[in-house]
């Protein structure tokens, strides 16, 4: 089954070459991909969930503020009415080494379903989100 | 379009000026007379263009750090740490990405949270936030000369108060700072506010306050071709020499294969040289700067350490001026003060160690070279035909067209369409030129030296190439090969 | 004297074996017959030989620690973590220093001591200690070759064991395990009981059972001039293949001027090969091994990281077949296992990038290729001369006279007159030649080297010249200049 | 005053860069200087200050043997009757990178006077050696 997911980078984040390389091998894996590309709001991917009635959003975040702005998300979700869709994040999500643990838990907290760890393969989120979409 | 290269006119830019400084609150603290007095004011040793002056007479190769935390104090110590315990020749302060993108708001909100919290959670040194006073404080309490790095489209209120405040050196441009970060940014209003970063840094050199400009070099920092940061380098420096900049240093991000990253020093100084002359701009101080490798790192930080090593040893093969340095923790996240400091002890061990080994002008060399300077002479040329002798115009014409293009750039003013690839020894060429005006000679160049590789390693000439090659150096190889010819 | 070149007759060589078994008592142990039936039980990828054929015609670098501990246990688990962890493709067991000089009961002392006290007390592993059976369950506890590095004058009984244990590949020499590991052991003595351990290999080479041997080219570690450890190697090479050798690594211990080490690789292997032939042995297999920086190292971990990828870097311009590694502790201690694999991996990232790049043979590195061969080959021509065609009595001759001449050796069979001191690259040159039985040009261009130097710096040729250069890596520099022509 | 002291390398360690090192150094700085070399035993360290009627013993150990190497050759000098003999070490005295206290902990319980970390630049021991021999 082809599911359709949201893909971007968040915030004031301008690191390219990841997403790209995400698109290509989403698409690869047969996903449906609307890609936001990078500095990407909030908004704009609540916005691009409900109109491509995707059923994840995938957000990266690189440049360490994945902290601050993705805060908020998963309660904007619930306010436009997407109460079951996925999120996700992975990247190099807060500022400086840390151990993953504690970066996973934050983010948990925060409401994403799953949270992947610098340089993560693409391919492992690929067989994590046929794994979750195909519950729903 | 209405833009010209042409010295910006005083009155108008001091128009401009006005607005600029309301910006935030912070502006209101600049004046410039007060800053020419206290620029003037500054010893030598916090001079950023004698400094480079000097390394490039004695030939020995300056290392400098990225660095920047929220907190004024806790910066103060980071950069007093790695000019103390990491012997960093000159000192950066890197901006958080709220700046660059001037949301002040949430700087302040970032910066005011990093005290609470104890730690940092912006990405680097809200400077206009801590204002000219903040900066002054900062930069009299270091030995060496301060540089603002940072990877801001509209520069213009940084740069007033960073200079005001004592920092001698500026990086970025209106391409290099548009282009690899951002989005929608047109290039016609970059090129603008930086044509103001110029001019202001002129007024300086007027009061015969040297103040150092570096345009970008690594762009992306993903494979990014010399030619292709040469030819934005060449045109940024003649923007910024026609306002009245003095001392460039252009820069260039390692690509890994020796003899392509010497033949790109010595060819981006030459031609830098070169185009400036030809415009009329004589009185230049050029120097260089390399950047370590700029991609895609290994987590491990042994394996980093190796990575840092090769770059400071080309470096010191190549003869650039400047080297910036990475760290142990670069694909991990921002470096703690320590991490930072052994980037730079490595570095400066090897740098010292090769000072006196430079790589001999061999045939090899000279191909290199020679390839180089046709390709990057091949788009700065087209750019000056497409803008009617006018480079600002010609830039803005060309990157629409095509006829200059960064891969992997997220700027939607970039047509995107060229492709970089390793050839077989590591050398990156062009798996699409697009539409780079290149000689049917040098489109075939490029295309036989993949071939060549793709042959090696019994493949085909494709996107996956790319892909391997932009993981390559994280997993330890240079050349994203398939499985041929691997180490195990 | 009574000594020649000449294979050892079998029936001698079983009577002298009787009483070397029975140095320890573990020596019984040893049964040929059955060893053979071992070595020949084991696996390919576990044989030395047929891996270093395998990167010379892949053109890979291999990758190899030192390591050693005294319980068997901890040394498999060092082992073990060296080949997973840091990626090791060849992996050592370093014998301590008892043992090295037979002095197995205080090894057997410190084994004991170190068992309770749970950390090695001994700076390596004591094989013989352990004997056949401790060394057989070590070689079948990893997954790659394993090989005995040590610095043992008579090793007779080292061999032995080992070898029945299940190494396949043997490090030192007759000269190079005596001169700089010893005092007052003459060469005489330690050439025959190399005689009898190369004999040793020989019987297992008739098997067919392919054994490396590798003489130690480092040396002293401390400036050792190429020619001077290449005649070295050349003779030890000649007097193995004599007994029946026929896999040999040459080594050579890092300079850090990349145009003098890769000339220097360079020509090893092609003298060897070309001395090996004229005198008849012409089915040997010949590769090469880089040894990192062999001197005094910084003590500062990041320093020491670019010490040592600097040597990976070299290694993979110069082509080496296998580069042996040092860890960020060397200057401290014998490294932690975390260490170790450190340096390894710091290695492998480096000589896995350069894989595809090696020096082009240019003016420079020619010039440098001759020089080497001009001084190598007057020291081992001028060897067999004394010898009156035998190069195990010209060897002892040429000692005595100091026609050969190591720097820095303990021995008082080593003339002791040369002095080494780096020019103005950073190249090792002749600051005295001793008795070195060297042209008249050879002489000038090295005086004339050290004097460009001393002009470059205002200083003197003189002996306070060495000890700088003895300390410069260790402070951060190659060339251990005065204040002049330093980066700060 | 022209102090004698007996250098050397104890044990089975062959090192012998840097005892030619501290020979020149200590000869520079106007020590009269009995240089035993490498390998050097107790016994023969113990013989030349007896014969040469040296006031320090300056003991180098390299190569990690020298906790073996050098327990009880305070013992063995005042046995031999040098009382007052003044004993240095220095060099990487144990096995592994280890924090100087503990080794200088070791050794001086061991009766050593001085203990030195690895790389100690010569001069340093060379004004400590001219104190601690004035006062005798
Ligand atoms: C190239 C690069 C740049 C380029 C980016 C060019 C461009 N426009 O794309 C330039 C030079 C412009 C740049 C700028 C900056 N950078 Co930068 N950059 C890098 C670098 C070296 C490589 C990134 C990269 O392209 N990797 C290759 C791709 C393929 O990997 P990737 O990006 O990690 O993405 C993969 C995985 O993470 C994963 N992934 C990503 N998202 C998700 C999501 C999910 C759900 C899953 C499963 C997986 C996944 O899949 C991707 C594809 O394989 C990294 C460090 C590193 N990784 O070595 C630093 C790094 C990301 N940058 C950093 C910083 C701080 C900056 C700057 C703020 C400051 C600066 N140094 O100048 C600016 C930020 C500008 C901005 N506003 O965003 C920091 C972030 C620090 C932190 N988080 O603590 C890093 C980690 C470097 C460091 N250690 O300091 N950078
Ligand atoms: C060169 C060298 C060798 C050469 C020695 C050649 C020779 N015959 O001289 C060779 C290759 C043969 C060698 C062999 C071995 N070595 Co070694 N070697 C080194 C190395 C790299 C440099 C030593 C040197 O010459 N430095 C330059 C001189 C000028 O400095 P120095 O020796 O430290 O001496 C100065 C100071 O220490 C001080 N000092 C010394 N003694 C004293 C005393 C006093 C009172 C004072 C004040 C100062 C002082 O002043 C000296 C002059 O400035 C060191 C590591 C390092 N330092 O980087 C390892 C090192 C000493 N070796 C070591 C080892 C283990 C060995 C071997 C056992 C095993 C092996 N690796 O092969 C064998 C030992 C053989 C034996 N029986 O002794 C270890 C010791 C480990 C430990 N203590 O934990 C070291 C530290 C390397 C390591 N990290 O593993 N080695």
């Amino acid at each position: 089954m082809s599911h359709t997911i949201v893909l971007g980078v968040i915030g004031a984040d301008v690191h390219a070459v990841g997403n790209k390389i995400l698109h290509y091998a989403y698409t690869q894996a047969g996903f449906f991909v609307v890609n936001l590309g990078v500095m990407v709001s909030q908004e704009e991917f609540v916005q691009a969930a409900i109109e491509s009635e995707a059923k994840a959003i995938v957000v990266s975040s690189l440049y360490g503020h994945g902290e601050i702005d993705c805060r908020g998300l998963r309660e904007k979700c619930i306010e436009a009415g997407l109460e079951n869709i996925k999120l996700y994040a992975g990247g190099n999500l807060v500022v400086g080494k840390t151990p993953f643990k504690e970066v996973e838990e934050k983010f948990i907290a925060m409401g994403f379903d799953r949270v992947y760890p610098p340089g993560t393969d693409p391919k492992t989120s690929v067989d994590d989100i046929n794994k979750d979409l195909a519950s729903l | 379009m209405n833009i010209k290269n042409k010295k910006l006119d005083l009155n108008e830019f001091m128009q401009i000026r006005e607005n600029v400084l309301l910006d935030w609150p912070t502006g209101k603290e600049v004046n410039l007379e007060e800053a020419f007095v206290f620029q003037k004011s500054l010893p030598a040793h916090l001079s950023f263009s004698s400094l480079l002056a000097d390394a490039k007479k004695n030939q020995y190769i300056l290392i400098q750090p990225r660095a920047g935390v929220a907190a004024l104090d806790k910066h103060i110590e980071l950069l007093q740490y790695l000019q103390d315990v990491g012997t960093a020749d000159c000192l950066p302060s890197t901006i958080d990405s709220y700046t660059r993108h001037k949301r002040f708001q949430e700087a302040q909100q970032g910066l005011e949270e990093s005290i609470v919290e104890g730690r940092s959670l912006l990405n680097g040194f809200p400077a206009v936030n801590h204002g000219v006073s903040g900066c002054r404080r900062l930069i009299q309490s270091v030995k060496v000369p301060v540089q603002v790095r940072h990877g801001t489209p509209d520069a213009r209120l940084l740069a007033e108060i960073t200079l005001a405040g004592g920092f001698t050196s500026f990086e970025g441009g209106g391409i290099s700072y548009n282009i690899p970060y951002s989005k929608n940014i047109s290039l016609e209003q970059t090129i603008r506010d930086w044509m103001y970063v110029d001019r202001l840094i002129g007024l300086y050199e007027e009061q015969g306050i040297s103040i150092n400009r570096e345009p970008f070099g690594p762009l992306t920092g993903t494979l990014v071709p010399p030619s292709i940061s040469h030819a934005v380098a060449i045109v940024e420096s003649l923007l910024a020499a026609e306002q009245g900049v003095k001392d460039i240093t252009v820069g260039y991000g390692q690509c890994g294969n020796l003899i392509q990253d010497v033949a790109a020093i010595r060819t981006l100084e030459s031609l830098t040289q070169s185009y400036l002359e030809e415009h009329g701009y004589t009185d230049m101080k050029i120097t260089t700067v390399m950047h370590q490798w700029m991609g895609g790192f290994p987590q491990d930080e042994a394996k980093a350490y190796g990575v840092i090593s090769w770059g400071a040893a080309t470096a010191a093969f190549a003869g650039a001026t400047k080297v910036i340095v990475k760290s142990p923790h670069e694909a991990m996240g921002i470096p703690t003060m320590a991490a930072n400091a052994q980037g730079l002890m490595t570095t400066k061990q090897v740098v010292s160690m090769l000072k006196d080994q430079r790589m001999p002008l061999t045939q090899e060399l000279k191909a290199e070279m020679s390839i180089i300077e046709q390709e990057t002479r091949s788009i700065v040329d087209k750019l000056f035909e497409l803008g009617e002798g006018d480079i600002a115009v010609g830039t803005i014409r060309g990157f629409e067209a095509g006829v200059i293009d960064i891969p992997f750039a997220p700027s939607k003013f970039n047509k995107g369409l060229i492709l970089p690839a390793r050839d077989n020894v590591g050398a990156i060429r062009f798996l699409e030129v697009g539409n780079l005006p290149f000689s049917d000679e040098i489109k075939a160049f490029h295309a036989q030296k993949l071939q060549e590789r793709a042959a090696y390693e019994n493949r085909s000439v494709d996107f996956q190439m790319v892909i391997d090659d932009v993981y390559a150096i994280g997993k330890g190889k240079l050349i994203g090969r398939g499985s041929k010819g691997e180490q195990q």
